[in-house]
């Protein structure tokens, strides 16, 4: 049985489950920044639903080049929450050497490439990654996020010009979240996101994207349409950022909050009652799902927190494949101490 | 006479250059609703509304290309850039038009617009909130760099870089953003451009400092007894040469701090300085205590920046030397 | 009487006149190169009736940033030859005091700004001037030509968002010569120029700027939208670059020649050919005006070669209001010479 | 062994690398058909195709962005930037996202690609082709600078940048691209990358330098009969500490040669690691010959440019301290 077109009950309910796992991760990040665990954090609550579409569409093969908001979209990827946490902490275990900041991932394993701060910077490197697997004969297309800020970059206009020019399977997906920190979209551009395509002679399209269900019918036509090798695509999916911008952000400065944690238009909450009334859950399953993801996410923390940080002296690492003799200088004089 | 900091000296600064020159527009993201991420900017849209204080899209080559614009055409802009790391995009419209407008139209144009970005690290804030690049816009002839270590100097600066009639990047070392009060003067001051200021009287050494590290090394030398003279740059392009070159040879012992990277860091064009004109009053190695040639790491950053033992021990270096 | 439109006659004769000077200047001047008169040049030939059109409708008070390639706009909007050759020969008279390559004019009191070399860095700059034009109500509108290979840059992108978001009076003139030195527009795009103010909400228009008549006829509905503070609007004018894209190009490696001067399809003749078609003009006219033309250049440049170059020490000028102790010393140390 | 100029050792090195590795990809602005304004590039779209030899759009933050994405995902991208004044617009790609990859990532993406792009004055460019932006490059750990002096030394650099798992920014020296010849062998090899190569041998001073003024210096020393060494650094980033430091010590008396604006050029960074390393070594000051602290000019460039004149007078200078 198909909860709606091709989605199947228990692909629902294991989207709707990444869900409850992305917001309690979340709340809970939040807390721990607050008590100083983790060092900052860009919540992704409110934009769950087409991040988790997205990576229910993707192909494991595909490439994606994710953004700093992205939490609900490697879980559902399939990432495990200690590698997250490991991120988030900055501990021996990140894959990444506790190099970056929170939320900025890289698991290469799971077909992502790297998140950077510098927004939209990352959209370049899609064309010349989806150039190189083209090149190269690699199956998948490769798929990119960011926010509708981001779209006012020259970043933005040069990945999506290029991607149209050299043809290349690139999708683009803005999540535009209504705001960029305070700026509302309707103060960052005078077009509609989903149109500025038209530029490069890249389609477009707008789809709900708090909206399981519209999400991912509306990314049906776009991953059809790269996939078939017609070349770049520009999905704007509409949601809402529900909480500050970042943890060091004070929303109350510009703006009311249209939509809260649980409220009726919470796209967790929307899909919930779509599934409720279609009799795929019941309310009993709700309160255990939320309560072992509470647990899930709880233990996870604690034991990840338990791992030390790296090696001091591993900052001079990965400048170059071989330290020159700057680094390697450097890091004899640094001894370890400030 | 007030007791603030150095957001709040600047915030009371361009509120009262907005307040006497109507030509002064403040833009950049989120400087008007959100009054800037670090604040330095709260207020002023209340106060004079959207259309001297502009909330831009999310560009940088945007902001600062229309800010030169309307410097060319009568205005005085300060543009704001979110962080100093986020000025690389408009790296072309800062080198290609900004520093050249006055040169290349003999004088017929030129571009006096305030270009103002927190830098350094000390907060976090990883590769992208942390990095000090001022090395890129001292090596770029026809702009002029200045960064205040305090609260005054923040309000001397501002002023100062108002009157100019060429482009100034203004570097706001974030660490100090908060963590130093000082009494500043309510009425409208200069701090001369070009013009280091010595913190201190000393003897046996002179350390050269600027911006962020500045509290780092007068609380080190004081903690340490260094009788260390130490000297604010505070302008970075044009730099205080005489009152280098006279450190050089008074003490002939010298000291760079700085949380830029090492490699051509501002210490080398002191180290040079010196090496072409006080050679012979040199009684030691003159030494750079700096950030490390690599990108600023998340974990581990009070390793990066330099601090208290990094110092003392170029210091013991030099006396012993 | 009109020879089409709201064109007189006696505005028609005048175009062609300034139309025949600017090629016969740019011909002189590119001899003036071979002969290392002149150090270098970007030919205008072919380009010249949209320039002309652009110079008729602009009023004095409007602001144009000008490109490299704009020989033509200049002429039609007033500038004297003997200040075109100063900058060209960068000789004490040139009012930039010979600090650039030749064709980077600034005539500031024409209205015209400064032209640069980096392809589109100068369209950001159009926005603020426009902003600062209406802040402090001075009249006039904002122009700005440019190349086809512009409209990839990331300075084209931030002009017209910036312009569309602040609602200015800016009006885009993309001059379409086909090509972007040896890149053909088909490459250089896959969307049409004109079309490219749908990221941005901007209204845009192709003309044949080829043709005097329907540069005019297109323009006018631009100036009118614009001046009427509707916002930005964006023109692509097509036309062709006649010869090679610089003095130091070499077209032959990557085209044949689709127009050469005076061939039928050469702009200037099409004009020549309407107008002696309608009577305005007979060829003893064609000849006379071709050879007081001639006559015209060849003096001026004579003239304004005997001006000698700026005094050496000037190069240390303008760096900064006044100049620091670093170019002070500098200048000193210099002493004149190399 | 072929009697070639830079153009023709770069243009046959790029060729073979094309012939014995399918993952190198040329890109940039006119390089196919046109084969770049210079030529460096020629032919190479009619031997290996479009795939391969990519004209790109004119957006230079697309064409380094681009290459860098290929350069993480399989490929050796070598992308040219049509000159050196025109790399600004990809500036933040360079250093927010290239030079940090490698870092960022702990070490699982890096960016091996080279970027190609023809620097310095000489060819009556003016203000924006002539511009030497070394300095930009090597104040920035992550990347890898290089700059060829010769035919000899361009093939072997491009050789070694080629291998390297690291991004390599190529400087060549426009003004050298056809006015010297060399025997070049036609064997492939390497110059390695962070060794400098002393020119010529000589007890009284020690000049050091690179790229465009290798030649100019030699000339003038010869001509002048100087009882100098000549140090011709090639790579900028990292420098060849010990051979910077060994002359110092030799001969007591250095001048840096260069034609990019003095204030944070490469010879501070020079000048600061002497003055670490060598103070008592030093018999006089280390003199700086540069370009100078100001745009580009475009009449009296040869006023500008570092000569036999300039250099000369700080040569006795030093000799005669
Ligand atoms: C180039 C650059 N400029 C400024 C910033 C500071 N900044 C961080 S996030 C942000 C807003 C981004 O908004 P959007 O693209 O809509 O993404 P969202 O955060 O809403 O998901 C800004 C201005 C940055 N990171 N990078
Ligand atoms: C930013 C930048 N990149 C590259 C160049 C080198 N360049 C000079 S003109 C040109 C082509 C410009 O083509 P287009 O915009 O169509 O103008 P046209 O020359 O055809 O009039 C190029 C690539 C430059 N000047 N600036
Ligand atoms: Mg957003
Ligand atoms: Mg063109």
């Amino acid at each position: 049985m198909a909860i709606a077109g091709n989605l199947s009950n228990e692909q629902a309910i294991q989207a709707y489950k990444n869900a409850v796992i992305a917001r309690t991760l979340d709340i809970k990040i939040i807390s721990a920044q607050r008590q100083g665990i983790i060092g900052f954090h860009v919540p992704a609550q409110g934009q769950e639903m087409i991040q988790i579409a997205i990576a229910m569409m993707a192909d494991n093969d595909d490439l994606i080049f994710a953004y700093y908001r992205d939490l609900a979209l490697y879980i559902q990827r399939g990432v495990p929450l200690s590698l997250i946490f490991d991120q988030m902490l900055g501990n021996s275990n990140d894959l990444q050497k506790g190099r970056q900041m929170p939320d900025h991932f890289s698991f290469k394993e799971f077909n992502f490439s790297s998140v950077q701060s510098p927004v939209g910077s990352h959209l370049p490197l899609t064309v010349g990654a989806a150039y190189a697997r083209r090149y190269t004969k690699k199956k998948g297309i490769v798929i990119t996020t960011f926010g509708d800020g981001a779209t006012s970059t020259s970043d933005f206009h040069a990945a999506l010009h290029m991607a149209s020019v050299f043809n290349l399977p690139v999708l683009f997906i803005c999540e535009n979240n209504g705001w960029a920190i305070s700026v509302p979209t309707s103060k960052q551009t005078k077009a509609e996101i989903y149109k500025k395509g038209t530029a490069y002679g890249i389609p477009g399209k707008r789809v709900d994207g708090n909206d399981l269900i519209a999400s991912l019918a509306g990314l049906q036509e776009a991953f059809d349409y790269v996939r078939a090798g017609k070349g770049p695509y520009l999905v704007e999916a509409l949601t809402y950022r529900m909480g500050p911008h970042s943890t060091s952000d004070d929303p109350k400065k510009y703006r009311v909050d249209e939509i809260t944690d649980g409220s009726e238009n919470d796209p967790i909450r929307r899909l919930e009652n779509l599934m409720l009334k279609m009799g795929v859950i019941d309310s009993s399953f709700i309160q255990s799902t939320k309560a072992s993801a509470k647990e899930e996410v709880d233990k996870m923390l604690e034991e990840r927190m338990s791992i030390p940080p790296p090696e001091s002296s591993s900052i001079f690492d990965d400048v170059y494949e071989e330290p020159s003799w700057i680094q390697e200088e450097e890091r004899r004089d640094s001894d370890g101490s400030d | 006479m007030a007791l603030i900091n150095m957001v709040q000296s600047l915030n009371k600064t361009l509120e009262e250059l907005m307040g006497k020159d109507e030509r002064v527009i403040v833009l950049g993201e989120d400087v008007g609703r959100d009054g800037g991420v670090f604040r330095v900017t709260d207020n002023l849209l209340n106060k004079y509304g959207d259309e001297r204080v502009i909330d831009t899209p999310l560009n940088e080559l945007a902001i600062v290309g229309m800010a030169a614009g309307m410097a060319m055409y009568g205005l005085k802009p300060i543009a704001e850039v979110q962080f100093q790391d986020y000025i690389f995009p408009a790296f072309d419209q800062i080198v290609n038009n900004i520093a050249k407008m006055r040169y290349r139209t003999g004088g017929r144009f030129n571009v006096p617009l305030i270009l103002r970005t927190p830098y350094g690290g000390g907060v976090r804030g990883g590769l992208y909130h942390s990095q000090s690049g001022e090395s890129y816009f001292v090596h770029t002839a026809g702009l002029t760099v200045v960064t205040p270590s305090n609260p005054f100097d923040a309000r001397g600066l501002l002023v100062s870089a108002y009157k100019k009639n060429d482009p100034v990047i203004f570097l706001e070392p974030k660490r100090l953003y908060r963590s130093i009060k000082a009494e500043v003067p309510d009425d409208m001051f200069e701090v001369d451009i070009g013009k280091a200021a010595k913190l201190k009287e000393g003897d046996d050494l002179s350390i050269i400092t600027y911006g962020s590290m500045v509290p780092t090394v007068m609380t080190t030398v004081e903690k340490n007894n260094v009788n260390a003279e130490v000297i604010d740059l505070r302008t970075l392009l044009p730099m205080d040469v005489d009152a280098i070159v006279q450190a050089a040879k008074k003490t002939g012992r010298v000291i760079v701090v700085h949380e830029a990277p090492r490699t051509l860091g501002v210490g080398a064009e002191i180290s040079a300085l010196i090496a072409e004109r006080a050679i012979d009053s040199l009684l030691a190695p003159i030494l750079r205590v700096t950030g490390y040639d690599i990108p600023f790491p998340y974990t581990h950053e009070e390793l990066y920046l330099p601090g208290e033992k990094r110092i003392m021990s170029a210091v013991n270096r030099v006396l012993a030397y």
